[in-house]
């Protein structure tokens, strides 16, 4: 329950964090809304040396629309996500998994950036992320970066951001409604067992899937994509679809669903979602 | 938790298995090791840092070799300790001759205890896994960089 | 190194020097002797230390002190006011909405930002708020009840007393 | 009730007396305790299941500034006794249970070093700076493997894995199975659970040098079996013990104990000359707080072909950990004992393993034996109508006693103290519009959906009980008395922890005193006020502690008739009593109230002679017999195809634990109880791994019912009362528990029953339906999950 010591700092912009970042390097972490460092923190499983409180960083939270684009600032929360009406006009895949996310009190708190950075493989919001083709952009000593989201999610708990990098803002694309996120929650933590993110593009015949919870990290099921491309979506269609969700990967397996069970939800929560979804159009 | 795989390697069999008995060339190819050393006949000491995301800890460990049984096959047994809490494990290697590579089959029973065991369940398959690929993938390259100029 | 901290605490201001890695849990119940807030887990699941920071329902037990620094925080020692109880208080009495009192607290704050943007919850509203909040007594039935019960009374017209 | 009854408080659904200061976050649980010179302990756990402690290095962590002492076992246990174990089993192996490890650790989280600080941050720090050498040792986990020859030793010096064997055998077993028509059989497998009481376990201990005399805090429901075991283990003589009880916050049975963690504090408080406190964390509590349940049984039930049971025979291994605690060896035998549940067997044989495996212990959970017992019974009388094609409520009908035959005495030797099991049963059925519930069944059927309904009638144990069948005495103390003032203080032996005794207590005096309910103080759970008690736990602190309460109000209403008849010139036998009045019979006018009394009786100006002064009783109450509630519970499922999840639809339960003092809190109880098997039934589990690691040490991985998780209840109740006591009450703080666990998994087995699945053990995860359905449906044999056990 009691954190190892550290230093602590709270610069005022981000280019005294950069600073900061790079003069403390590996030894520093960063604390944004504090969701996933603080429970690593009071394990004890985190011992960063200094943390840098990027909380009081002026002008890191927004949701607004930017040359045709949704840009989110690094610190909202999901919460702020959650009851855009912004969002939820031109983009509602993202409120839509906000609800979802642990509950109340660590959404009024948790930030976009602070999960997607943790890169949880079990974490909500990478589905959306991935299903979207967010951008991610960075800023660190050599200026500012834009990842895209195929290349952000590395590995478990491993992101593109390199250790001096601070991610500013996740852009979005303007979306209609025919999105959704069907999850099976693992009922004492809240993760995802499966979470599914599905964007039905109409008119250009498209869906895209981004699916969490299911392997060492989260990913885009390309063979869904791919077999629906140009096709009707009929039920039949998107249940042969739906049944490639977890092709190609390896399903992890705990005490909380084997991996088996994880490629299952995999498949029915991606037709679910595909359905919900194409019937929203 | 059992784990295994099987690597191929561009190397003959004996050539691999020489270099699995030498410190300098596994302290290279294991993730974090920042000390491997030769304590006795086939005994080693080991000091790890790993660090999965914002999860890192030092472990310090013994490595015993039985079995062995050049250039097919050894058994590494491992125990090793840190803050977040203690790894045991027996892995049985089996080295096979294809063509001029060698195929590298492990299969290790693990045990991970303590914290990390408790709160990682989820991932820790998947992060043994990671690990093991991540030593065979450095290994090869460096066993194949090793040997390429004799060609 | 210590920090400077301050703090608003149910209309006080307080100030302490802390250690960083001080959680607000710890600040309000070892500096501020408010230990009406309860830590019953270490993986911000329980909710027996939510209270309300800066209006909004929070777990104390995963915000650094130094996080809270220059906000105001809303206990539940804070909530009854000139003596009297908040209408959720006197819901969660009158409905039996405790057993043991362990969680009722954060229970409590955490029904108390429902009825703050949402005066009339249905069930499921009311469970998806208290989500956050464990309860091994109640069998949470009454906590229901009691949040109901509240949001009624909280429409009535105040009598005038 | 009788006399002074005009408050008509008993069976008022009173709010709590209790609740202001619990609402108002200014109740005193024990970490809110603020002593000077407060010292805080840390306790260093080991990480293996099983392991021989090679050296452990401490000094690192003595220089620590603020490190006030850093304690291994050998430096602690030379001088402490052992954790005692209240079973007289005999035959029973028993570990030495030391306070700290000695040269060997027997289950993750077993404490092995002890670090004093002037912090809780301080001693944190230490922690990490302790070197502990361990030698990991193969564990014993699987309590079947255990038993089998080469199996290791989770105490190798016993020799074996086997605790204890016990056998309960009445009647003609085996007669009775030869006449049967059919045997019904069926393994069960009654997981591992962790209570986790949402306040961790925590104590300040306090050492007066001066006196010689110790004052612990700390949050249990034994405060008075603590201050009969605790000189044993830290030798300091009961008369200079003292115990309180703050505000405790749940216990559900695993606050029934005299834990380590107690007795070191009391120990590290007198040999460091300061106050010590220990508060557990989540993980610590998971690890180190008992475990309940964990039995494996394969039972047979002998019936006839008109569903007439005659006999139950099981073979029972329980899993009990690797050390006794207080009541560890005697829970599972309450499975044996109360394995008749609510039918007229003739014979019962019972044969039960209690086997070590290094796990923590298991002990008292919500319920302690009688779910295992009614949950095995209740699957049996299912699967019995199933194969005979009757209906269940029919084949349970059949089997009960008729409210005429009670008391009632089982196969088991137990006497049913009163019972009205088809009344519960057929008011249940009507609440649940039973066969409008079979329409929809059969609707849902024909459309393909996985619905099911499932019926339990339970019996259990309570108030326990006749001193003769308790280890430490089954009886309780209570005191009554009147103040000089007139106001009245109730002093309880038993120590509510959430139940609401000080309002149900304040509500049965003062009708009986007929004085109102705001002059009344109930206190509990000091053992310097309340001298004497057996504390709360198996549902008895009404039932049993009432009826002392009860006693001593009768005792102080002699005494105040004879003190009345003194001031109004009258012999006692002439003074009537009622509403809180005394008087002569025939003049109510000349009545004299309690107040006058109370100043009467203290400044005792106007005593008869041979009276003594104050007006003061206590009671202890021994119980003759057990009391036996009982009720039904029916419940309604749906379970979805393709994931296997469960939905409660409909949810009935009629339980009669007597006359009620407080139906709110009745209600309340019953509530709770049934969340506890909601989640014992569909997701709760206590998983180690097969090296003995612990999997679920954090609410992040034990799931716990939710608010969203909870169904509307129709929650409806008879009334039988009960000849053991003056009341007629029996307790209901375990009955949901007992109740409902059957009729959800009755539910959900019904559910399946189409597809042809007879039985699948708890708990019934999503993932488990999923496969047995999709066995059943698709014909696929599926891979047997590592991670499912």
């Amino acid at each position: 329950m009691i954190p190892a010591a550290f230093d602590y700092s709270r610069p005022q912009t981000l280019e005294e964090a950069v600073n900061l970042l790079a003069q403390h390097g590996e030894a520093a972490k960063l604390l944004a809304g504090g969701h996933s460092l603080i429970p690593a923190l009071k394990l004890r499983l985190a011992q960063p040396k200094t943390v840098i409180d990027i909380g009081r960083i002026a002008d890191l939270s927004y949701i607004r629309e930017q040359d045709g684009r949704i840009v989110v600032g690094a610190m909202t929360t999901h919460h702020a996500i959650e009851t855009s009406a912004l969002l939820e006009e031109k983009c509602p895949l993202l409120p839509e998994v906000a609800r979802h996310i642990g509950d109340v009190q660590v959404r009024n708190r948790g930030t976009l950036a602070g999960s997607i950075v943790h890169a949880d493989p079990a974490a909500d919001w990478p589905a959306a992320i991935l299903a979207l083709d967010a951008e991610m952009e960075t800023v660190g000593p050599d200026g500012p970066r834009v990842i895209a989201a195929k290349k952000f999610f590395v590995d478990l708990f491993q992101t593109a951001l390199r250790s001096d990098e601070i991610l500013r803002e996740i852009r979005f694309p303007v979306t209609a409604k025919s999105v959704a996120y069907v999850k099976t929650v693992q009922r004492a933590s809240g993760f995802a067992i499966a979470g599914v993110a599905v964007v039905v593009d109409a008119p250009r015949m498209t869906v895209s899937v981004g699916i969490t919870g299911v392997a060492a990290k989260a990913y885009r099921a390309t063979a869904v994509e791919t077999k629906l491309a140009g096709q009707s979506l009929s039920a039949e269609n998107m249940a042969a679809a739906a049944a490639k969700a977890a092709n190609r990967v390896e399903p992890l397996g705990d005490i909380h669903a084997s991996s088996e069970y994880r490629a299952h939800l995999a498949q029915l929560n991606t037709r679910r979602a595909l359905v919900l979804a194409a019937s929203r159009a | 938790m059992i784990i295994q795989g099987t690597h191929t390697i561009a190397a003959a069999p004996a050539h691999v298995f020489d270099r699995l008995m030498e410190p300098a060339f596994l302290q290279q190819a294991i993730p974090g090791c920042e000390k491997l050393e030769k304590t006795g006949e086939d005994e080693y000491i080991a000091h790890l840092k790993l660090g999965i995301g914002s999860i890192k800890g030092s472990y310090a460990g013994k490595v015993r070799l039985t079995d062995r049984q050049p250039p097919h096959k050894f058994t590494m047994h491992l125990q090793g300790s840190g803050g977040p809490g203690f790894v045991k494990g027996t892995s049985a290697i089996e080295l096979k001759a294809e063509g001029e590579a060698t195929e590298l089959h492990y299969s290790a029973n693990v045990q991970v205890g303590g914290l990390i065991a408790a709160v990682g369940s989820r991932v820790i398959e998947a992060v043994a896994k990671k690990l093991a690929g991540e030593f065979f993938l450095k290994f090869s390259a460096i066993v194949e960089h090793d040997v390429k100029p004799e060609r | 190194m210590k920090t400077s901290v301050n703090i608003r605490v149910n209309g006080t201001s307080r100030t302490h020097d802390v250690e960083p890695r001080l959680l607000l849990v710890h600040f309000l119940r070892d500096l501020c002797g408010l230990t009406g807030t309860h830590v019953g887990c270490e993986t911000t699941i329980c909710g027996a230390c939510t209270v309300l920071l800066n209006g909004q329902a929070v777990k104390a037990c995963t915000i650094l002190a130094v996080q809270a620094d220059g906000g105001e925080v809303t206990t539940i020692e804070g909530l009854a006011s000139n003596g009297r109880l908040h209408p959720v208080q006197e819901a969660f009495w009158e409905c039996h909405g405790l057993q043991c009192g362990f969680c009722t607290p954060g229970m409590i704050l955490a029904s108390v930002e429902l009825l703050q943007h949402n005066p009339r919850p249905s069930r499921e509203q009311i469970t998806h708020a208290i989500d956050g909040n464990l309860c091994r007594c109640t069998g949470y039935s009454h906590i229901i009840d009691a949040v109901q019960s509240a949001a009624k009374k909280m429409a009535r017209p105040e009598k005038a007393k | 009730m009788k006399s002074g009854t005009s408050n008509g408080y008993f069976g008022q659904a009173l709010k709590r007396v209790e609740d202001p200061r619990l609402i108002k976050g200014i109740a005193t649980y024990v970490d809110d305790l603020r002593l000077p010179g407060l010292l805080h302990a840390a306790i260093l756990r080991s990480p293996h299941a099983h392991a021989r402690i090679l050296g452990v290095k401490t000094e690192a962590a003595k220089n620590l500034p603020g490190v006030a002492g850093v304690f291994t076992g050998t430096d602690i246990n030379p001088a402490c006794g052992l954790v005692p174990c209240a079973s007289s089993m005999p035959g029973l192996k028993a570990p030495r249970h030391t306070m700290l490890a000695g040269d060997r650790v027997y289950f993750v989280g077993h404490p092995v070093v002890v670090v004093v600080a002037a912090s809780p941050a301080i001693a944190r720090d230490a922690l990490d700076l302790i070197e502990v050498d361990y030698d990991s040792l193969p564990a014993v986990t699987n309590p079947e493997k255990a038993l089998e020859k080469d199996s290791p030793l989770t105490h190798p010096d016993q020799g074996t894995n086997v605790a204890f064997t016990w056998l309960l055998a009445n009647g003609d077993v085996d007669g009775l199975f030869a006449q049967a028509d059919r045997v019904i059989k069926q393994r069960i497998v009654h997981q591992r659970l962790t209570p986790m009481a949402i306040e961790p376990r925590g104590c300040v201990a306090s050492y007066h040098a001066g006196e010689g005399s110790l004052t612990l805090w700390t949050s249990t429901q034994i405060p008075h079996l603590l201050r009969t075991l605790l000189p044993g283990v830290i030798g300091v003589a009961e008369n200079k013990i003292r115990i309180i009880t703050p505000e405790v916050g749940g216990g559900f049975g695993s606050k029934l104990d005299l834990y380590v963690e107690e007795a070191m504090c009391s120990h590290l408080a007198m040999r460091l000359g300061s106050p010590v406190k220990w508060i557990e964390g989540r993980r610590e509590n998971a690890m180190s707080t008992i475990h309940g349940r964990d039995q494996i049984g394969d039972y047979e039930l002998a019936v006839k072909n008109d569903g007439t049971v005659l006999a139950i025979k099981a073979r029972t291994i329980a899993d009990i950990g690797s050390y006794l605690q207080l009541l560890t060896p005697t829970i599972p035998t309450l499975t044996g004992l109360m394995i008749c549940g609510c039918y007229k067997l003739k014979a019962v044989r019972f044969e039960l393993t209690g086997v070590y495996t290094n796990k923590m212990a298991t002990d008292a959970y919500r319920g302690a034996g009688r779910p295992e017992a009614t949950y095995a019974i209740e699957r049996l009388m299912d699967l019995a109508a199933a194969e005979l094609g009757l209906d269940p409520a029919k084949i349970r009908q059949k089997n009960f006693p008729k409210p005429g035959e009670f008391p009632f005495q089982t196969a088991t030797g137990l006497m049913y103290d009163s019972g009205n099991y088809q009344r519960a049963l057929k008011k249940a059925q009507e609440l649940a519009r039973w066969d409008a519930l079979l329409r929809q069944r059969e609707q849902a059927r024909q459309a393909g959906r996985l619905f099911g309904i499932g019926l339990s009638t339970y019996v259990e144990i309570c108030g326990l009980g006749p001193s003769k069948i308790m280890a430490a005495g089954g009886w309780e103390w209570g005191c009554v008395r009147l103040e000089m003032s007139g106001k009245v203080t109730v002093i309880t032996g038993t120590t509510p922890h959430g139940q609401g005794q000080e309002t149900s207590f304040a509500q049965i005096v003062g009708d009986r005193l007929g004085v109102p309910m705001e002059d009344i103080v109930v206190l509990r759970g000091d053992t310097a006020s309340a001298h004497y008690g057996r504390d709360t736990y198996g549902s008895r602190a009404t039932a049993v502690g009432g009826t002392a309460l009860i006693m001593s109000v009768d005792k102080i209403i002699a005494k105040a008739k004879i003190l009345a008849g003194a001031l109004l010139g009258a012999s006692a036998k002439k003074i009537d009593f009622r509403n809180g009045r005394f008087w002569v019979k025939g003049k109510p006018k000349n009545a004299i109230d309690w107040k006058r009394l109370g100043q009467e009786a203290y400044e005792a100006k106007n005593l008869p002679a041979n009276l003594e002064p104050g007006l003061e009783a206590s009671s202890f109450f021994e119980p003759k017999n057990c009391t036996y509630p009982f009720g039904t519970h029916i419940v309604a499922v749906e379970v979805e195809r393709e994931t296997g999840d469960v939905k409660i639809v409909k949810y009935v339960a009629v339980d009669d634990c007597g006359p009620q003092v407080n139906p709110l809190l009745v209600e309340g109880q019953v509530q709770g109880g049934i969340a506890h098997s909601l989640g014992q039934v569909l997701f709760e589990r206590t998983v180690y791994d097969e090296n003995g690691q612990l999997l679920t040490g954090e609410f992040t991985d034990y799931p716990m019912p939710r608010a969203r998780d909870i169904p509307e209840y129709v929650i409806g109740s008879t009334v039988t009362p009960s000849p053991s006591n003056p009341m007629g009450v029996k307790g209901v703080g375990e009955a949901g528990t007992i109740g409902a666990n059957p009729a959800i998994a009755n539910a959900v087995m019904d559910a399946l029953a189409p597809l042809g699945i007879r039985h699948l053990d708890l708990p019934l995860l999503p993932e488990k339906l999923w496969r047995a359905i999709e066995e059943k449906t698709a014909g696929r044999k599926m891979k047997k999950p590592r991670s499912q056990s």
